[in-house]
């Protein structure tokens, strides 16, 4: 029997939640096919006008990413919740905000990593370019993080109370819209001939500021719930 | 100056109106929501009292 | 409005080495007072019982010890400094056991107590996990996914954490909920052995709990 | 000076001296109002460009820098709530809150109205309108956030971290949709008020400082009745003159 | 005490599920806001050419009412399992399916029909016609309570996952893929000038269809799922 | 492999009406076969104890007699006719509560005890269900939302069903979890007034119960 490291711990996490998520194979699956199926829904309302289609790409991705990752925020906490895990957790004798942070990571290689992955095909769709796909891929990657990050903050305070993933959406969606607006303006820079680097840029620095304060927060946050 | 002129503001009178209607209907809807919880919570604290001696 | 009743006398050599020191502590839960001025102190080898009546608030006086609430009023001291300035120290040496038992349905009895003794802090190998098991009563049930358990092998997983860990103070809240009488038997030893070996325990149940060779102190709420 | 803040940092002193307060608030913002009415329809000339549908600005305006503003405030007294743990600080929070979103509210719908006889569109996405269409959400989230917990010190507590959090997202939102416009399209909507007459901007500073009173009367009233609630099982609630001579129900 | 009729239990069950959703009236709201919100979001990742704007508008409302029921559809079934009431429902005197209907329309009282009253504001903001809000509100009214009754059925058989409820959001997801095609469909048709007829009769089809058989499945769904 | 021991007499007058009739169950979960050839049958006013230790197949079989599982063998009967068959007529007479409560925590007592009886079946007007609640020792905490009620609290919630329904079988597993010794002696006295009604009642528990002028008999698994 030996202590745990705080990287130990942060493995333990993202470990337990994998193998928790991967005996209920569902609601992954649910998370993608939801996805595809909001991004595939557009071209048939908007009709198959393919410059149109090119210029909503990136949008419609981010939205339909944005959306997805709200799916499974509610569920973020709640099952540890309901079950007396979380207790436990507020009373490990580490750093709650690392514990937090497992949980962050591991949601986004739930939610946000099979979207990244899936994107260049969805995109393909809609007649991007190779540059815009590589970029639309990167911002994806730096963005889908952040969107995890501030949900978890929404999903530790809204614990427990009713109206469960309307009410998380509501207090969450109004901060991710920087997030949006600079992913697309990256990938519309890049289609109107334009440099990415700012939005990239700028995408980073918020990725950098939640990482920093995302987990501490939700620390929190959790805290006050489990009053 | 005309007072059916005035309210017609040369055309533009559905949205004046319909700005300033608006703004002080909100307005006086807040005042009177205030003034009736204040009115509800006193009436509950006076039932809390009453329970209380009623003890 | 409230009566404390505390009995039973400090049966240790280390009488006067008080670990967990409670001092005028006073819990509000609504518009309803549960508790006041309740003061009292354990040492190294005692045990505790907290007794009362449903709602009496029992349960409310192990989480504020927890840290879970804030008490309205009063001290909780471990090892003569408050345990909030504590934090994590105090975490390390207590562990806690509610009503709920904190296992995933869908793992087994085995990744269970290797993952929850693992967030408390202490890595265990799968040979000392699979021995705590066996000696909880759950031999052959260590792969079986905890969800097709029964009520009492899943408490019993719950409370095979007790034995991995290294805690000295035990917080119980009604531990024997679901039990047969085999098990309750086993977990008066277990406790039993804890005590002797210095720890201390705090717990609270409607059904007798007699553990050998201690003197269980008690303390009513009402 | 020797103002002991911390006596009106008790919400026992404070309600006692919030009730005095609010005739002091109410009455000029109701004076203001008429004078700023008088002034901004019967003095002010009407506008070369946008004839007289430019008099919606004497409400739009004070209305629209309030909604921010409120926010701001807001914000700081639940941090300071949060932080110091005083009571009053986030009861204050939770009843700005509501005239934050009424003002937010106000301002979309007189820009709404605004819009479609100068853009002829009630609605265009542009930087202001989605910005402040955002503040309404961060407003409406955090009345929601706090009506769906019972506890009231967890209530006061998860909100101060939204209002916080939201806060530090409020120049970046701004910015940001500042940003998605510009590169999306040209600003062709430009209001231009560099001619703006005396008696137009008379009537502008007297109707925000009439909002701006209003504002801190009704929130004080607010207060009131929740500082009543919250404390309703202290010795001093049931010895106030309103309560123990109210009619026996 | 004396028995209840199957319509006294169907109102039972309905009274019940709004009364728990209710017990907080800020969630009726929320509903409301969380769909205003959603549809905002996509102007910000699209842009604001009101062209574009107009003709994605059908499509954005139906994602955001895919997106509501999906999003409330994990708890419909799911809270009452974990607190033993589901059990008691099975062991209830009447027929299961009256008492799975009165919680689908529950659903669809709490998470489409505050839709179908938003969209027309919500279509203004897009700049539609007169005629397509009215269509957009007559699909929606047909619509919703398909995707609440096709919900269901997904609901039931991913509780505690038996059957395999990878499969489920598979199938039940693309189930749902038609109504969206003919609810945006309709609108389509309006704004082109061609008859809507078509899309609103097939949409009634599958109305009743589903009114028929989705009770009835997602009673033997749970019942399966509580073995 | 397994045994069991029945024990008790028919003490009713009416000792060869036999309402429930079970004949040679089996019950396997998993690779696991819990028991087999399970025969026994219970008449009015009968009062039957499952015994056993934790894991022997309590809650399978009583689940098993609500029709939420499928007996790998056996049969049955009430009043002479296959459950299966019945359906909805053998739900009307008979009441199951299970390890979980069947309660909402954002209604309250009140609220919980006539929707659940409605939902089973009969509309329970407020006075009726009020009178059950206090009767239950619930005063005052009937406008509660049940979420904060302690865990003993909550459990008498769910018990105080039994008292508004009509059913002539009841199912009872565990019953006794959570309760004080107030609540113990209530539970014995509904039982005790539910038999002498004519009523019959099958529980679980690892806690002593003891109906006064009724021979409960045991049946044992293991
Ligand atoms: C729904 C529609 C509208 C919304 C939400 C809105 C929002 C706002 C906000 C938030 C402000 C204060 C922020 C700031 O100072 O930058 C503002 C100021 C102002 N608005 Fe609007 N507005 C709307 C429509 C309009 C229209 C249609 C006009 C005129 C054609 C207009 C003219 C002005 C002017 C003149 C100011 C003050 C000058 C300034 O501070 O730049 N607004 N509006
Ligand atoms: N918001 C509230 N308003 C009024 N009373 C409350 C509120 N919250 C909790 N209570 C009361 O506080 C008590 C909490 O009791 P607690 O759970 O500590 O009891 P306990 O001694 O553990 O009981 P049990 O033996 O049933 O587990 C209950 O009586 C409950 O009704
Ligand atoms: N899929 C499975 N594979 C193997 N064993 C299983 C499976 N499902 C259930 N079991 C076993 O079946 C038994 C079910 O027991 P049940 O819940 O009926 O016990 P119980 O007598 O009510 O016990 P308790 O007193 O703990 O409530 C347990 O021993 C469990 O391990
Ligand atoms: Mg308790
Ligand atoms: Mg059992």
């Amino acid at each position: 029997m030996n202590r745990l490291s705080l990287f130990g711990l942060l493995g333990l996490v993202i470990r337990r939640d994998l193998l928790l998520a991967m005996r209920r194979r569902a609601d992954v699956l649910t998370t993608l096919v939801f996805f595809v199926m909001v991004v595939s829904l557009f071209p048939l309302g908007v009709g198959p006008e393919p410059e149109m289609l090119r210029k909503m790409a990136a949008g419609v991705v981010w939205v339909a990413a944005l959306l997805a990752s709200m799916l499974s925020l509610a569920r973020m906490f709640s099952a540890d919740y309901l079950d007396g895990t979380l207790e436990q957790m507020l009373l490990a004798p580490q750093s709650l905000s690392v514990l937090v942070l497992g949980k962050i990571v591991a949601h986004w290689m739930l939610s946000g990593l099979p979207l990244v992955l899936i994107a260049p095909v969805l995109g393909l769709q809609f007649g991007m370019s190779f540059q815009g796909l590589w970029v639309l891929v990167l911002v994806l990657l730096l963005g889908t993080p952040i969107l995890s990050m501030i949900g978890a903050i929404g999903a530790a305070l809204t614990l427990g109370l009713r109206g469960g993933g309307v009410l998380v959406s509501l207090l969450v969606l109004p901060l991710c819209i920087p997030v949006l607006i600079f992913g697309t303006g990256a990938v519309d820079a890049v289609n109107t001939g334009m440099t990415f680097i700012p939005h990239v840029a700028l995408l980073g620095a918020m990725f950098l500021l939640s990482l920093v304060f995302a987990p501490w927060v939700t620390a929190q946050a959790l805290r006050i719930s489990m009053e | 100056m005309n007072w059916a002129e005035f309210f017609a503001m040369k055309g533009y009178g559905l949205y004046v109106w319909g700005s300033y209607g608006a703004a002080f209907l909100v307005f006086i809807i807040e005042i009177i929501l205030v003034r009736h919880k204040r009115k509800i919570t006193l009436q509950q604290l006076r039932l809390m009292r009453d329970a209380g001696e009623g003890q | 409005m409230q009566s404390y009743i505390i009995r039973g006398y400090f049966i240790t050599s280390r009488q006067f080495n008080f670990m967990l020191e409670i001092s005028n502590l006073a819990c509000v839960r609504g518009d309803h007072q549960l508790f006041s001025g309740l003061s009292f102190s354990l040492g190294a080898g005692e045990l505790l019982q907290v007794q009362g009546e449903n709602g009496s608030g029992k349960t409310s006086l192990l989480r504020t010890l927890c840290g879970f609430m804030q008490p309205a009023a009063g001290e909780i001291h471990w090892c003569g400094r408050d345990v909030h300035e504590l934090g994590e120290e105090y975490y390390a040496e207590m562990i806690y056991l509610g009503h709920l038992n904190a296992i995933k349905d869908e793992l087994n009895a085995l990744e269970n107590l290797r993952i929850s003794a693992g967030l408390a802090g202490c890595a265990v190998d799968e040979k000392e996990a699979l021995a705590a098991l066996r000696r909880m009563g759950l031999r052959r049930r260590e792969h079986l996914p905890v969800k097709v358990l029964s009520q009492g092998q899943r408490r019993r997983v719950a409370l095979s954490r007790l034995l991995v860990g290294n805690a000295r103070l035990w917080i119980l809240d009604e531990p024997l909920t679901a039990l047969d009488v085999g098990a309750v038997g086993l977990m008066q030893e277990l406790i039993g052995e804890h005590l002797s070996k210095g720890g201390m325990a705090i717990f609270t149940t409607h059904q007798p709990l007699q553990v050998a060779g201690v003197e269980t102190r008690q303390l009513m709420l009402s | 000076m020797a103002i002991n803040w911390f006596k009106y940092a008790a919400p026992a002193s404070f309600y006692g001296l919030a009730g005095k307060m609010v005739p002091f608030f109410a009455w000029p913002a109701a004076i203001l109002f008429a004078l700023g009415i008088y002034i901004g329809f019967f003095v002010a000339p009407t506008d070369a460009v946008q004839s007289e549908a430019y008099r919606i600005m004497f409400i739009h305006v004070p209305v629209s820098i309030l909604s921010m503003f409120i926010y701001l405030v807001m914000a700081g007294y639940a941090a300071l709530g949060l932080i110091f743990n005083t009571r009053l600080s986030s009861m204050m929070a939770t009843a700005l809150a509501p005239t934050g979103a009424l003002f937010a509210f106000i301002a979309l719908w007189t820009g709404a109205l605004w819009g479609k006889p100068m853009w002829g569109a009630w609605w265009v996405w542009d930087a202001r309108l989605t910005s402040e269409l955002i503040l309404l959400f961060l407003y409406l989230g955090f009345i929601a956030l706090q009506a769906s917990i019972d506890d009231p010190r967890r209530a006061d507590r998860a909100g101060a971290l939204l209002a916080i959090v939201g806060s530090v997202n409020v120049p970046i939102i701004y910015f940001s949709v500042k940003w998605w416009n510009t590169l999306h399209q040209g600003s062709s909507i430009k209001f231009s008020d560099t001619s703006m007459h005396i008696a137009m901007k008379q009537a502008l500073f007297i109707m925000l400082a009439a909002c701006w009173l209003y504002v801190i009367a009704v929130t004080l009233v607010r207060v009131r009745s929740i500082i009543l609630e919250r404390e309703r099982n202290t010795q001093w609630v049931s010895e106030l003159a309103e309560v123990r001579e109210g009619e026996r129900s």
